[in-house]
């Protein structure tokens, strides 16, 4: 077991494709450098093998099996980086910088009703904290948990995974399946019973929710996303404006990559 | 050839003494507690912190950063907490280490230049300052100061007033003539400069048809500007005597090797920490197998040494 | 977007028509002749002929050229077999295609530029002269005009004097101030702009201690110089009313999409030539497929239109 | 059949070592992108996948089998570029562009005795125009093929192909296998019999080859090196300074790529 911030050459075991420009890409550590911990809201950065691409991609960890120490991660493609990812093949390697950030506060959420909301490429995060909390509450035989699920059109993915952890609503933007809208507008037509929610997607849809969040008044949990150059809290790219002065920026500036990528939404003014 | 002797690696830069030619460039490396998971930072010549002002500075809004090819683009716009949360907080935490510090000082106007200097000068954890005067990110006017040699020359001249610490005057590579400013740091007084900071440039979303930082330019830094790094310390080594702390897209041992061979008594690495967490350790034990192998008794005969 | 409207991809400069907006950048595509295999010579807005002298120049010693990430540094030095060879060989060369020709003039003193530029008026198949006043390889001089606003406004002013052909000024981007450059040029009387030539760089050989090139310096060009090149186009429209002609490290049609949003009328693809011989081809094409994307009606709603 | 002059993507078929940092490439032309004709002594330029690296690295045709459209290089690694060549696996790609410059004149070189002067990497291209001129010479019942290769040391390469084709000395520099000293030095103490000379190899060697022709007043072809960046005559970058002015250049400049790289010895000065 090592350190958890450091760079490592991780191993392809597996690379699927989930729908259309969505893969699912497992990375293996070398034994001796799988880290001691990996928290549902942390994510790595993916180094790209051209060296005309220098900076980390961040990506939000899916999954992690300790046992086979095994990363899962779930990504769209967007450009040339993702791409590059997409087409890895078992066997070949690629450099990890993680585990980065804070993820879900676990504690905070035992025992509680919570409400998943993901919007497209927003839910893998949430799948493993989907089955870090369902697991949990089974335990202390309370809490459910309820994942709203958003996507453009019927290609849906990890909808079936989720499903095992956690009562499932699909929205699709073009109704193709489920309902008819956004992941907001679902919670309002299905209205799960929830204590606290925890969202990944989207900015417009952050947005909606956080102004969900203070309307029924209850604690609410944001993965943001930003630019990146460093992922370690060193070069100030990746700031979100707070609420209050921070404790590290002082100027009202916390960094996504290090206080977050997760934040209660009260602490951040997006 | 192949010598393989032991090397002197240290080096010496206006009477202070590093153990090696390896530093941080200011901005990517924090105040140094960031990298201290990935390398050992006593291993380093010195860390050069972050850009500090007198009193604290919010930045510019993001998206702050972006990746082109062979580097990438920051407007940070010199984000910090001001003077005395450095000193409190960055200064002390450096205490821990035995490497040298240098401390990166950024301002609106020459007082406030002269305010941090002030602030700093009874500091015995700082080794020496390094001015920026050419942070593309400041609109304020601070770069005028970089780009007009009178200008330089005046700052250069009353923050050596005030320091007590050696002065290192950091200059911007957006000016037609390096050697000229090199020369207005010289005449000023400065014990050194450090060249060069960011490239301004711009990237452009050209779906969305919107520039991609929200300050609309950002600095260039990264592999694709060291070949012009190499030619400014050239052409500064060539035109002042005091030394030069050389920098710009500094990837691997070599590329810190030429920067010594056009004339560099040390180099910075920058933007390529965000690419090897460890890079600075890697240039420091390259530079050295590298020495060894050519039989150097003293790194200091590879500055300026291409012919 | 998605209107996939037919747009009509024609520019025009100076009063000339350019039936798309993609050119050759000089110096990398000889005179179209040795391209015309991989690319229809037929498709490009114009061929940018290699810089053409008075009497025939010979050129730095070799190595000339060099990689570097990312792109290449050049010190070809201006070769070229002199204005008569050119007229009867390259221009001839030139008559079998319906493209637009470009001239590129270069000299070591003004005298030897009008001397060019009068023995070129007469000729009917040259549509347009672009000045080199910016080439960073020639050392007799030739650099000051174009770092100099005062002399790039005089030769502007005297070119224009002599020549029956619209005037093209190339302006180097080793300078403090492209803004400043280019407002001296459209006071000269310049009917357009054309820029960057490449960044002046530099590369040393580690192991053998020795400048890669002859000249020792190179001129930069390629991917790493897009941000910089985006970025000076964009401060070169904001400053003046004449129309650009933008370049430096075009590698696809995004790229030319993002310097002619940032203020270019049209657009050059110089050392990615080397990598994709059929490359000005290729973006021809996706800059009209993007355009129809987008719903243009013309091509040039593109120019400037950056939010 | 197609244009001599293109950019094609070539499939490898095999790679495999023959010397340290030697290595043996093999790859094929898709159906109807084959070149109609390669001449010894031409080359190709074969591209990086990085993007960093942009400019295509000039390498000499050691052989090409038309009926299988396969084209062998063989390559010394020297950087990053000849690292990556080194690595291919059979079935990946490889882009290459060509087919390039000036080879050998075969009919000046029939029926005459053609001393090969390879030095190292400078062997290769000798390959196969031993080949092509020995069969010629069979077919015309004269002219004998001798191959002077000079290499470092006994860590020898290609020299038993050539033994197929000519009479072969081995030259090593500390004297390991063969004649010790270098290529001149070994014809000079081995006297073949020859009426013309063709030499590759580093320039210290092709100036010493030179000299020999000069001296035995017999004609001479080099194939001469330069860094280039376009390979199509186009950039001026690969020049050669020549004896007299030259038809293209005007000012006594032949371009390396396009008018080479095979030379006359007399006409150009090295
Ligand atoms: C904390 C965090 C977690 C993320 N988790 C996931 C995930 O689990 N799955 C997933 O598909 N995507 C995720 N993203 C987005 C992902 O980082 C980008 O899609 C990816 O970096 C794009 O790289 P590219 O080379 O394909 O695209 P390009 O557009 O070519 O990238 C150019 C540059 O911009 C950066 N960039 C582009 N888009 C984004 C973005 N949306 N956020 C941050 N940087 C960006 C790239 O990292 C690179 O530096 C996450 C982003 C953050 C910040
Ligand atoms: C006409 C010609 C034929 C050649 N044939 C062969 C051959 O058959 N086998 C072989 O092993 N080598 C050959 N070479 C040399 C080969 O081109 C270089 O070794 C190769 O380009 C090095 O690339 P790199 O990326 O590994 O090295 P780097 O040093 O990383 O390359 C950096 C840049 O310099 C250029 N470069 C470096 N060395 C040379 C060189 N010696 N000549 C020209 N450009 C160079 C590269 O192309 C690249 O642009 C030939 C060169 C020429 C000009
Ligand atoms: C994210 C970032 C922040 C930077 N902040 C500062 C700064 O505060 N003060 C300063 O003088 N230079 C700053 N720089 C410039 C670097 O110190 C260095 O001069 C430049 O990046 C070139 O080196 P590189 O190519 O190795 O990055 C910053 C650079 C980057 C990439
Ligand atoms: C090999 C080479 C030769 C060049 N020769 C000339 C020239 O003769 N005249 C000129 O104005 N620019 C010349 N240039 C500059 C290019 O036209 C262009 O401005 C520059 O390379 C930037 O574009 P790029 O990055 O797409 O190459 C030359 C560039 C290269 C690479
Ligand atoms: S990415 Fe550098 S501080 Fe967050
Ligand atoms: S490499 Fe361009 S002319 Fe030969």
């Amino acid at each position: 077991m090592s350190s958890e911030r450091a760079k490592r050459t991780l191993t392809v075991v597996e690379n699927r494709q989930l729908a259309a420009g969505v893969y699912d890409l497992r990375l293996r550590y070398r034994e001796n450098e799988a880290p001691e911990q990996v928290i549902p809201g942390q994510f790595v950065g993916v180094y790209s093998r051209d060296s005309g691409r220098i900076l980390p991609r961040p990506i939000s960890i899916c999954g992690w099996d300790p046992k086979t120490r095994t990363l899962r991660l779930v990504f769209r493609t967007v450009g040339a980086g993702t791409l590059e990812f997409s087409r890895c093949q078992p066997g070949e390697t690629l450099d990890v910088l993680g585990i980065l950030g804070n993820g879900y506060d676990l504690e905070k959420l035992a025992g509680k009703r919570v409400l998943l909301l993901g919007g497209g490429i927003g839910a893998p995060p949430l799948l493993g904290l989907a089955e870090a909390i369902s697991e949990k509450n089974r335990a202390l035989g309370a809490g459910q948990v309820t994942a709203v699920l958003g996507y453009r059109t019927n290609d849906l993915f990890l909808d079936r995974e989720f499903a095992k952890a956690a009562d499932v609503v699909i929205a699709t933007d073009d109704g193709s399946a489920g309902f008819h809208g956004n992941v907001i507008e679902a919670v309002r037509s299905e209205k799960p019973a929830f204590d606290v929610i925890c969202a990944c997607g989207p900015l417009p849809m952050l947005r909606g929710v956080k102004a969900l969040a203070l309307e029924r008044d209850c604690p609410c949990y944001l993965s943001l996303e930003e630019r990146m150059a460093c992922g370690v809290g060193a070069c100030l790219g990746c700031v979100t404006k707070t609420a209050k002065v921070d404790g590290h920026s002082h100027v009202k500036n916390a960094r996504i990559c290090t206080e977050g990528p997760v934040f209660e939404a009260r602490e951040v003014l997006i | 050839m192949d010598k393989n002797v032991h090397t002197d690696m240290s080096v010496s830069i206006a009477g202070v003494t590093f153990q090696n030619p390896v530093m941080t460039a200011s901005g990517t490396f924090g105040s140094g507690m960031e990298y201290s998971d990935f390398v050992d930072l006593n291993r380093l010549g010195a860390v050069v912190t972050k850009g500090v002002s007198s009193v604290p500075w919010e930045g510019n809004p993001t998206p702050r950063v972006t990746e082109v090819p062979g580097g990438m683009l920051n407007a940070i716009g010199l984000q910090n907490p001001g003077i005395d949360v450095f000193i409190e907080r960055d200064l002390a935490f450096l205490k821990q280490f035995d490497t040298r510090v240098i401390v990166n000082v950024c301002g609106h106007t020459v007082e406030e230049y002269l305010d941090v200097v002030e602030r700093l000068a009874d500091e015995k954890r700082v080794d020496m300052l390094e001015i920026n005067v050419s942070c593309p990110n400041v609109k304020q006017g601070a770069i005028a100061f970089g780009t007009e040699t009178d200008a330089l020359f005046d700052i250069t001249q009353r923050i050596k007033k005030v320091a007590k610490q050696p002065v290192i005057m950091k200059l911007t590579p957006n000016v037609t003539s390096i050697a000229e400013m090199a020369k207005a740091a010289e005449a000023g007084g400065a014990d050194g400069i450090s060249l060069i900071n960011t490239i301004t440039g711009m990237k452009i979303d050209v779906e969305k048809q919107k520039f991609v930082l929200a300050n609309k330019t950002g600095g260039l830094s990264g592999p694709a500007i060291h070949p012009i790094a190499v030619r400014m310390v050239y052409e500064a080594h060539q035109a002042v005597q005091i030394p030069i702390i050389g920098m710009g897209g500094i990837a691997s041992w070599q590329d810190a090797a030429e920067l010594m061979l056009a004339g560099a008594t040390a180099v910075a690495v920058g933007a390529m920490n965000f690419h090897t967490p460890d890079l600075t350790g890697k240039v420091a034990d390259g530079l050295a197998d590298y020495a060894a192998r050519h039989g150097l008794s003293k790194i200091e005969e590879l500055i300026g040494a291409v012919q």
